[in-house]
C-alpha cells in the first residue's frame, strides 16, 4: 500500500465519496457517511503532520508555483478543516436520523460531500483562482442543499442565495482578472510581493466585495436569513455553520497577504459589522419563527467576526486575527449544534413559532436543553469558546484603545441575551398548555449529534490555549 | 491595414457593448436572449482577435450556445406555466414590483463610478506585462501535448480543470434535485423539416465533436470545446425526442455524470507514488495519459450538458399529460 | 506537606458531575435521585471539613491550567475560600433534605435538581476562583444555573420575574467581564494576592484604577443588591422556597458580597482602595442600602418579599464592614457573611413551610400560626431574634465588630447607622412574631390549604435556628466563624 | 490604440452593465442574463490581459482560466435556472388552488 | 494566371458582403416576419455561398477546401431549416392572435 499524502485524501476522498453516493443510491448514507470519517481520518493525519512539520506543502503536478498550484496546510487551515471535519461528522450522524424521506436522503449525500470537498479545497488553496472554482463547487453545493427540502419558500430564499453566489463569485473573478493584469500571477507569493498600485487595488476591493457578500456581511446580508432558516435542519446547520467560513476564510487571508491600502477602510469594515450586529440583533428580537432567529443570529455572529478583525487597527492584523479565528471556530461549532436542536424541536412540536412554543404540551427537552447550551457560546459565557473568542476580541480592542469596539461587542451580547431568551421562556413556560404534559417522540440520534456539538462548544473554551498554539504553527500570516 | 483592424476593432467592441445593453433593456424576454446570443458570438469573435480562439470556441460553443439553449427552455417553461405560451412577445413571466427610477439611476451611477475606478486602474497596468509566458514555454516539452492552452488545462493547472468538471457534476447533481418530480412543459412540435435536420446533422456533429478533442491536443480544441459541441448531439436528439430519457437510464446517466471527474481525479491519485505527486503524470505516458483524460471528461460534459438542458430527473410515474398545447 | 493539590479540585467536581447524573434521571426515579443528592452533599461536606482542618494548618491549596497565554484557570482554597465554601457546603445538605420534602410531588424534579446542584459547584467555584477570570467563570455559571430554578415554575409571572432576573445579573455580568478585562489590561494578571495587585498601576495611572474600581464593585453589587442595583431580587421571589432560601439568601447575594470582598481586599488591597478615596463612597452605599431595604420591609405584607428586602439590607452589612476599612469591622463583616446565611435560610425554609402547611404567604395571615406549627415558628422566631441583635445572638456578634469597627475607623455614625437598621429590624419582624404567637387564628382549621408537613420539611429550620444559637452563643470557640474570620482578617490586614 | 486596450474597456464596460443588471432587473430570467454579461465581462479582461503584440504568442494560461469560468458559469447557470423553473411552477401551483 | 486568384476571391467576397448588407437591410426595414425571413434566407444563403467560394479559392490544400465546402453545407441547411422554423411559429402566433381579434 503507498502511502498518499494526507493533504490529497483531504481532497480526494470526499470527492471519491461524493462520486460513489451518487451512483449508489441506496447506500448513499453509508458511503457518505464512510467517506466523511476517512476524511476526518485523513484531516488527523493532517494534524499529525502539521504538529510536526509546522507547515505541509504539496506542489500538485510536480509545477511548483507559479505556474502550478499548490496546497498549503499550516495551523490555521488545519483547524478549519477540523473544525469542518468534525462539525460534519456530526451533522451527519444527525441527518442519518432526521432525513427521512428517501428523496432528500439520496441528494443529501453526494452534495454535502461536494460541499466538503469544496471547504477543503478552499482551506488548503494557495491560488486565487483555484479559490474562485472552489467557492462556485461550494455554491452550487450549498444552493442544492438549501433548496433540499422543496418548499416554495426554501425555492425562493435558495435562488435570492444563488444571484448573491454567483454575483459574489463573478466579483471575485474579476478580481483576479486585475491581479493577473498586474503582477502576472495568482499565488499567494505573488499578492505578497506585489508593489501597491492602482490595479491592485482594483482588484483587492472587487474581491473583498466578492467575498464579503458571499460570507453576508451587514448589508450583504439579505439572502442569508431566508436560505438558513427555511432549508432542513442539517442543511441550516452546513450553511451557517460551515459555509459562510469559507468566504471569510479567504478574507482572512486574502487581507492579510493584501493589506487594506487606508486606515479608515479597517474602520469602515468593523462598522458593518457593528452595524450587522445592531441590525442583526434588532432582527432576531422580532423574528417570530425559531430557525429565523437562528439564521439572525448568524448574521450578528459574522458581524462579530469582522468586529474581531477590525480591532487591531494600528496594532496590525498579527494579532487580530487570532480572535477572529477563535470566534470563527466557535460559531461553527456553537451554531450548529443549534440548528440541529432547532430542527430537533420542531420536528417534535411540528412548528417552530416562538409565540407558541410553549403552547405545545410535547417538550422535546433534551434538544432544547441542548439549544440552551449552544446559546451559552453563542452569547458568549463562560467558559465556552465563543466566551474565549469574545474576550479575546475585547482584550485587542481595549488594549489599542478601541472603546467603541467594545461598546458594540456588549451591546450585542446584551441584545443576544435578550433574544435568546425568548426562546427560553417558550420552552420554559407552562401555565399555556393545551393538555397534560406528553411524552415526546424519545431520545434519538438526532439528539446525540447537536448535544456532543454544544458540549463541544462549551468545553473547547477550556482548551483555548492549545487551540490558540496551534492555529500559530507554520506561521499563517508571516513570521512577525 | 492596421488602422482598418483598429476601425473594426472599434465596431466590434462598441457591437458588443450595444447588444449587452439592448439585452437587458429590450422588453421582450425572447428578444433578450437572441441579442444575448448574438452578443456572445461576437465576443467570441473579439476573442478571436485577440488571438484566443481556444476561448472563443469555448465561449460560443458553451458561453453562447447551450446557455442560451439553456435559457430558451426555461423561458418556454415559464410561457407553458404562466399559460402564456401562445402569446407572442415574452413579458412579464416572473412576478415583478417596480423598482423605482432613483433607485436604478443611483445603481448605474456607482456601477458607473465603479467602471471608471476599474478602468483607470485597468489602464494604469501593465497590460502586456509579465505573465506566465517563459514558464510555459519552458514546461511545454514535459507536458506530454503540444497546444500550450490543452498542457495548461490537463497538465500544469490540471486541479482546476478537475475542480471544473466537479462543479459540472455538482451542478447536475443540484439540478436533478432541484427539478425532481417536475413536471416538463411539453416540447414544442418542430415537424418534419425539423427531424430531417436533425437526422441529417447529428452523425456531423458527433465528427466535429471528436474532432475537436482529438485536435485539442496540437491545435485549438479540446475536451470541453468537444463535450459542448458533442452535447448539440444531445441536445437535438431531445428536441426531436428521437431519445426520450427513461427512468431505467438512470443509473447509467449517473455514471456517465460522474465519469469525468472521476477518472481525472483516479488518474491523478494512481500516477502519485513513487516519489511523484498527485497529478504528476510520467512523461512516456503523459500523451496517453491526457488524452484517455480528455476523452472520458468530453463523454461527462456532452452527457452532462445534455442532462443540464434536459433538467429533471427521469421519474418512473408516468408524468400526468395534463395541459397539451396543440 | 505532600497532601494532593487536588482537593478543592474533587470539592468542586462532587457537584459539578452529580448535575448531569440527576439531569439523566428519569423524572420517577425519586429515590435514586434523592439518595445521589444525599449522599454527594454529605460527601462534600467531609471533604470540605478535611480541607478546613488542613487549611487551618497553614496549607495552600492551588490547582491551575493554562486557559489563554498567560490567563490562567486558577482554584485556590485559601481560609477565606473555606469561610465561604463550609457555609455553603453545610447549607447545601440541609437545603436538599428540605427540597427533597417541598418538591416531592411537584413537576420536572430531575431538572431542578440537575441545576440546584450545578448552583452549588458555582458557588464553590467562586469561592475558590484564584483568580478574577475563574471568579468571572463561576459568577456567570451561577447566573445560569439560577434562572431555570427561579422560573420553574413555569407560571407568566416567574417567566416575566426571570428575565428581569437575568437582564439583571447578565448585565452584571457583562461590566463584570468589562472589569475583568480591564485588569488583565492594566495589570496584566487577574490573580488575587493579599495586599492586591494594582500598585503600579495607580502610581501610573489612578484615574484608571478608580474608574477599574467602580466598574467592578458596581458590577458585583448587582449580585450582592446594592441600591440601586437590588430590583431582581424582591421579584426573584417567585422561585420555589428552597431556591429563595439557599440562593437567593445565602448564593447568590453571598457571591456577590464577597466578590467585593476578594476585589477590595486582593485586587486592589485595602490600603490602596483607601488612597484611591474609593472606599468612603461604598461605605455610602452600603449605608443607604441597609436604611432603604429595612424600610421597604416594612411596607411588604407578603412574607417571602419582606424577608427579601430584609436580605437586602443585611448584605449590605457585609459591604459595610469591608468599605470601612477596619480590621474589626472586616471580622465583624466576615463573620456576618455566615451568620446572615444562617439566620435567612432559617427564616425563608420557615416560611416555605407556612405556605406548604398552612398556605399561609402574608404577615396578615400569620396570626396565631405558634400554635399550629410551634417548631417552624421556634426556629422563625429564634432566628428573627437573632437578626435584630438580642445579646448573645449570630447578628449580635456581628453588629458589634462593626460597631467597634466604625469607631476604630472614625465613623461615628456607623453606631447611629447600626442602632437605627436595628430598630427597623425589629419594626418589621416584631409584629409578625407578635401575630404568630399571641394572636387567634381562629378559622383556619378549616381552610383547605391546610396539610400535614413531614420531617424533610420541619426539621431542616430547627436545625439551622440551632446553628444560629450556636454560632451566637460559642462565638469564640475553636472554629466557630467569628475565630476563622479572625485568621482571615490577619492575612489579608498582612498582619 | 491597441485591441487590448479597446477591448479590455469593453470588457469592463459590459460587466459594469452586467452589474447594473444584477441589482436592479426584477425578472428573474434577466438577472441570470446579466450575471452572465458579467462572467463575459470578467473574461474579456483575462483574455485582455494574455494579449501581447502580434508576433508573440499569447500567455495561455489566462486563456485556460476562461476557459473554465465559462464552463463554472454555465453550470450556475443551469442551476439558477431550474431553480426559476421550480418556482415558477410552484408558485403557479399555488396560483391554481 | 496565379495572380488573378486573390482578386477573382476579393470580388467574390465582396459581392457576399454586398448581400449580407443588404439582407441585414431587409431585416431591419421590411414590415413583417415573413419578408423579413424572405430577405434573411435568401440574401445570407447567397452571400455565404459566395464568401464561401471566395476563400476556397485561397486555400492550400484540398483539406480546407473540403472543410469550407461543409460548412457552408451544414450552415445552409441550418439555415433553410432555421428560417421554416420561424415561420411555422409566427403563423401559430398569428392564428391564435387572428382567433382573439375576432
Amino acid at each position: 500500500m503507498m502511502m498518499i499524502d494526507p493533504v490529497i485524501l483531504t481532497l480526494f476522498l470526499p470527492l471519491f465519496g461524493a462520486i460513489a453516493a451518487f451512483v449508489l443510491p441506496r447506500a448513499a448514507a453509508w458511503v457518505g457517511l464512510l467517506a466523511v470519517l476517512a476524511t476526518g481520518g485523513a484531516v488527523a493525519a493532517l494534524v499529525r503532520d502539521v504538529l510536526a512539520a509546522g507547515e505541509v506543502v504539496t506542489q500538485l503536478g510536480g509545477w511548483a508555483p507559479p505556474l502550478g498550484i499548490a496546497l498549503r496546510a499550516d495551523g490555521l487551515s488545519v483547524a478549519m478543516l477540523a473544525m469542518t471535519a468534525g462539525v460534519g461528522l456530526l451533522v451527519s450522524i444527525g441527518a442519518l436520523d432526521s432525513l427521512r424521506d428517501l428523496r432528500e436522503r439520496q441528494y443529501f449525500w453526494p452534495l454535502w460531500l461536494l460541499l466538503l470537498t469544496g471547504m477543503n479545497g478552499v482551506y488548503l488553496g494557495t491560488d486565487i483562482f483555484n479559490l474562485y472554482v472552489m467557492i462556485e463547487v461550494i455554491a452550487l453545493a450549498a444552493v442544492g442543499l438549501t433548496v433540499l427540502s422543496g418548499t416554495k419558500q426554501a425555492v425562493r430564499a435558495g435562488l435570492e442565495y444563488m444571484y448573491a453566489s454567483i454575483l459574489g463569485a463573478l466579483l471575485f473573478l474579476m478580481g483576479v482578472g486585475f491581479v493577473y493584469l498586474q503582477t502576472g500571477r495568482l499565488d499567494f507569493a505573488g499578492l505578497i510581493a506585489a508593489e501597491p498600485s492602482g490595479a491592485m487595488s482594483a482588484a483587492l476591493a472587487l474581491m473583498v466585495v466578492g467575498l464579503l457578500l458571499k460570507t453576508a456581511l451587514f448589508p450583504l446580508h439579505f439572502w442569508l436569513p431566508a436560505a438558513h432558516a427555511n432549508a432542513t435542519a442539517p442543511a441550516s446547520a452546513l450553511l451557517s455553520g460551515l459555509v459562510v467560513k469559507a468566504a471569510l476564510y479567504i478574507f482572512l487571508r486574502l487581507t492579510t497577504y493584501m493589506p487594506l491600502p487606508d486606515e479608515i477602510l479597517v474602520t469602515l469594515i468593523g462598522m458593518l459589522g457593528a452595524g450587522a450586529v445592531l441590525w442583526g440583533g434588532v432582527q432576531a428580537l422580532r423574528a417570530e419563527r425559531l430557525k429565523l432567529l437562528v439564521a439572525w443570529s448568524t448574521v450578528v455572529q459574522i458581524g462579530l467576526i469582522f468586529i474581531a478583525f477590525a480591532r487591531a487597527g494600528q496594532v496590525g492584523l498579527s494579532e487580530s486575527w487570532k480572535a477572529a479565528a477563535l470566534l470563527i471556530l466557535a460559531h461553527g461549532v456553537a451554531k450548529s449544534a443549534m440548528f440541529l436542536a432547532a430542527g430537533r424541536i420542531k420536528d417534535e412540536i411540528g412548528h417552530d413559532r416562538i409565540a407558541d412554543l410553549d403552547k405545545s404540551d410535547i417538550r422535546p427537552t433534551l434538544a432544547q436543553f441542548t439549544f440552551a447550551l449552544a446559546a451559552i457560546s453563542i452569547i458568549g459565557l463562560p467558559p465556552s469558546l465563543g466566551f474565549i473568542g469574545k474576550w479575546t476580541l475585547m482584550e485587542g480592542a481595549m488594549a489599542a484603545g478601541y472603546w467603541h469596539w467594545v461598546a458594540v461587542t456588549m451591546i450585542g451580547t446584551l441584545m443576544s441575551v435578550a433574544y435568546f431568551s425568548r426562546v427560553f421562556a417558550g420552552f420554559l413556560r407552562f401555565d399555556r398548555m393545551r393538555g397534560e404534559l406528553a411524552e415526546h417522540k424519545g431520545w434519538a440520534l438526532a439528539d446525540a449529534a447537536p448535544l456532543t456539538l454544544a458540549i463541544a462548544a462549551i468545553s473547547l473554551g477550556l482548551m483555548a490555549a492549545p487551540i490558540l498554539s496551534f492555529i500559530e504553527l507554520g506561521y499563517p500570516f508571516g513570521a512577525q | 491595414m492596421t488602422d482598418a483592424a483598429i476601425l473594426f476593432d472599434l465596431l466590434l467592441a462598441g457591437s458588443v457593448i450595444a447588444l449587452a445593453i439592448a439585452s437587458l433593456t429590450v422588453r421582450d424576454m425572447f428578444a433578450a436572449i437572441v441579442l444575448f446570443v448574438i452578443f456572445g458570438l461576437l465576443s467570441a469573435l473579439a476573442w478571436v482577435r485577440l488571438s484566443a480562439p481556444d476561448v472563443a470556441l469555448a465561449e460560443a460553443a458553451i458561453g453562447t450556445g447551450v446557455t442560451g439553449a439553456l435559457l430558451l427552455k426555461t423561458l418556454h417553461h415559464l410561457r407553458y406555466v404562466t399559460g402564456k405560451l401562445g402569446e407572442g412577445p415574452a413579458r412579464g413571466l416572473t412576478p415583478t414590483a417596480p423598482v423605482p427610477a432613483g433607485v436604478i439611476w443611483a445603481n448605474a451611477a456607482f456601477c458607473g463610478m465603479i467602471t471608471l475606478g476599474l478602468a483607470l486602474a485597468f489602464l494604469g497596468a501593465p497590460r502586456s506585462g509579465p505573465g506566465f509566458d517563459a514558464l510555459v514555454a519552458e514546461a511545454m516539452p514535459a507536458s506530454g501535448v503540444d497546444h500550450p492552452v490543452t498542457a495548461v488545462l490537463l497538465n500544469f493547472r490540471a486541479y482546476d480543470t478537475l475542480m471544473e468538471v466537479v462543479v459540472l457534476l455538482a451542478a447536475v447533481i443540484a439540478v436533478w434535485q432541484i427539478e425532481r418530480g417536475l413536471s416538463d412543459a411539453p416540447a414544442p412540435a418542430l415537424g418534419e423539416v425539423w427531424q430531417g435536420f436533425a437526422r441529417l446533422t447529428l452523425p456531423a456533429i458527433v465528427v466535429v465533436g471528436t474532432y475537436l478533442l482529438w485536435k485539442g491536443s496540437e491545435a485549438p480544441g479540446g475536451a470541453f470545446q468537444g463535450g459542448a459541441v458533442l452535447a448539440a448531439v444531445g441536445l437535438l436528439l431531445l428536441l426531436s425526442r428521437i431519445y426520450v430519457p427513461q427512468p431505467a437510464h438512470r443509473g447509467l446517466a449517473r455514471w456517465a455524470f460522474v465519469l469525468g471527474a472521476g477518472a481525472f481525479a483516479g488518474v491523478a491519485l494512481l500516477v502519485s507514488g513513487g516519489g511523484r505527486v498527485a497529478f504528476e503524470y510520467p512523461a512516456e505516458h503523459a500523451y496517453a495519459l491526457i488524452l484517455l483524460i480528455e476523452g472520458l471528461v468530453t463523454i461527462s460534459i456532452a452527457v452532462t450538458l445534455a442532462a443540464l438542458f434536459h433538467g429533471r430527473e427521469p421519474v418512473a410515474a408516468p408524468v400526468p399529460e395534463g395541459r397539451n398545447d396543440t | 506537606m505532600t497532601e494532593t493539590p487536588f482537593l478543592p479540585l474533587f470539592i468542586l467536581l462532587t457537584s459539578l458531575l452529580a448535575s448531569p447524573v440527576l439531569f439523566a434521571l428519569p423524572e420517577t426515579a425519586a429515590r435514586l435521585r434523592t439518595g445521589i443528592n444525599l449522599g454527594v452533599a454529605a460527601v462534600k461536606v467531609a471533604l470540605v471539613a478535611w480541607l478546613g482542618w488542613k487549611v487551618g494548618q497553614g496549607v495552600i491549596y492551588d490547582v491551575s491550567f493554562t486557559m489563554l497565554p498567560g490567563l490562567d484557570f486558577k482554584l485556590q482554597a485559601d481560609p477565606l475560600a473555606m469561610l465561604f465554601i463550609s457555609l455553603s457546603a453545610i447549607l447545601w445538605l440541609i437545603t436538599t433534605v428540605y427540597s427533597v420534602g417541598y418538591l416531592e410531588r411537584g413537576p420536572h424534579r430531575a431538572r431542578f435538581f440537575g441545576f440546584f446542584s450545578l448552583c452549588v459547584a458555582a458557588t464553590v467555584g467562586i469561592a475558590m476562583a484564584g483568580n478574577l477570570f475563574t471568579f468571572l467563570i463561576f459568577y456567570e455559571l451561577l447566573t445560569l444555573a439560577t434562572y431555570p430554578l427561579v422560573i420553574h415554575r413555569g407560571s407568566a409571572e416567574a417567566l416575566r420575574a426571570g428575565r428581569i432576573y437575568l437582564i439583571y445579573t447578565l448585565a452584571g455580568g457583562l461590566v463584570l467581564l468589562l472589569g475583568t478585562l480591564g485588569l488583565w489590561v492594566l495589570a496584566g494578571t487577574t490573580d488575587f494576592a493579599p495586599g492586591g495587585i494594582l500598585d503600579d498601576v495607580v502610581a501610573e495611572n489612578r484615574l484608571a484604577a478608580q474608574m477599574l474600581f467602580v466598574v467592578l464593585v458596581g458590577a458585583l453589587g448587582v449580585k450582592a443588591a446594592l441600591v440601586p442595583f437590588h430590583a431582581w431580587l424582591p421579584i426573584a421571589m417567585v422561585a420555589p422556597a428552597p431556591v429563595s432560601a439557599l440562593l437567593h439568601a445565602v448564593a447568590v447575594v453571598k457571591a456577590g458580597a464577597f466578590g467585593i470582598m476578594r476585589v477590595v481586599y486582593e485586587v486592589f488591597g485595602i490600603e490602596t482602595a483607601q488612597a484611591l478615596g474609593m472606599t468612603a463612597p461604598l461605605a455610602a452605599m452600603a449605608a443607604i442600602t441597609i436604611l432603604y431595604g429595612s424600610l421597604c420591609a416594612i411596607t411588604q405584607d407578603d412574607i417571602k418579599k419582606r424577608l427579601a428586602y430584609s436580605t437586602v439590607s443585611q448584605v449590605s452589612y457585609i459591604t459595610l464592614g469591608v468599605a470601612l476599612a477596619s480590621p474589626i469591622a472586616a471580622v465583624g463583616a466576615m463573620a456576618h457573611l455566615i451568620h446572615q446565611g444562617l439566620m435567612k435560610i432559617t427564616m425563608f425554609m420557615a416560611a416555605g413551610n407556612l405556605a406548604e402547611g398552612l398556605g399561609v404567604k402574608k404577615v396578615s395571615q400569620m396570626d396565631g400560626v405558634g400554635r399550629d406549627m410551634p417548631g417552624t415558628m421556634l426556629a422563625f422566631s429564634a432566628a428573627a431574634l437573632a437578626m435584630i441583635g438580642l445579646p448573645p445572638l449570630a447578628g449580635f456578634v456581628s453588629k458589634w465588630y462593626l460597631a467597634q469597627g466604625g469607631l476604630d475607623a472614625g465613623y461615628g455614625w456607623v453606631i447611629a447607622l447600626l442602632l437605627g437598621s436595628s430598630l427597623l429590624n425589629a419594626i418589621y419582624f416584631l409584629p409578625m412574631l407578635h401575630r404568630a404567637w399571641f394572636r387567634d387564628g381562629g378559622a383556619r382549621d378549616q381552610t383547605p390549604a391546610r396539610r400535614r408537613i413531614g420531617w424533610m420539611l420541619a426539621a431542616p429550620p430547627i436545625a439551622t435556628a440551632l446553628m444560629v444559637l450556636a454560632v451566637g452563643g460559642f462565638a469564640n470557640a475553636p472554629f466557630s466563624p467569628l475565630e476563622w474570620t479572625r485568621f482571615v482578617v490577619a492575612i489579608e490586614y498582612q498582619e | 490604440m491597441t485591441p487590448d486596450l479597446i477591448y479590455g474597456l469593453t470588457g469592463i464596460a459590459v460587466f459594469a452593465i452586467g452589474l447594473v443588471g444584477a441589482l436592479c432587473a426584477q425578472d428573474r430570467l434577466r438577472r441570470v442574463l446579466a450575471l452572465k454579461l458579467c462572467s463575459v465581462g470578467a473574461g474579456f479582461v483575462l483574455v485582455v490581459a494574455a494579449w501581447r503584440s502580434p508576433p508573440a504568442d499569447p500567455d495561455p494560461v489566462p486563456h485556460a482560466l476562461v476557459i473554465t469560468g465559462i464552463v463554472v458559469m454555465v453550470s450556475a447557470t443551469a442551476v439558477a435556472l431550474a431553480l426559476i423553473r421550480r418556482l415558477q411552477t410552484l408558485e403557479a401551483e399555488d396560483d391554481d388552488d | 494566371m496565379p495572380d488573378l486568384i486573390p482578386l477573382v476571391s476579393a470580388v467574390l467576397i465582396a459581392a457576399g458582403a454586398v448581400f449580407f448588407i443588404a439582407g441585414t437591410v431587409g431585416l431591419l426595414r421590411f414590415p413583417d416576419t415573413y419578408c423579413r425571413l424572405h430577405a434573411l434566407t435568401k440574401a445570407d444563403g447567397l452571400g455565404l455561398a459566395l464568401i464561401a467560394l471566395g476563400i476556397a479559392l485561397t486555400a492550400s490544400s484540398f483539406g480546407e477546401v473540403f472543410r469550407i465546402a461543409l460548412i457552408w453545407f451544414f450552415v445552409a441547411v441550418a439555415s433553410a431549416t432555421g428560417g421554416h422554423l420561424i415561420a411555422t411559429y409566427a403563423r401559430r402566433v398569428d392564428r391564435a392572435e387572428g382567433k382573439e381579434g375576432s
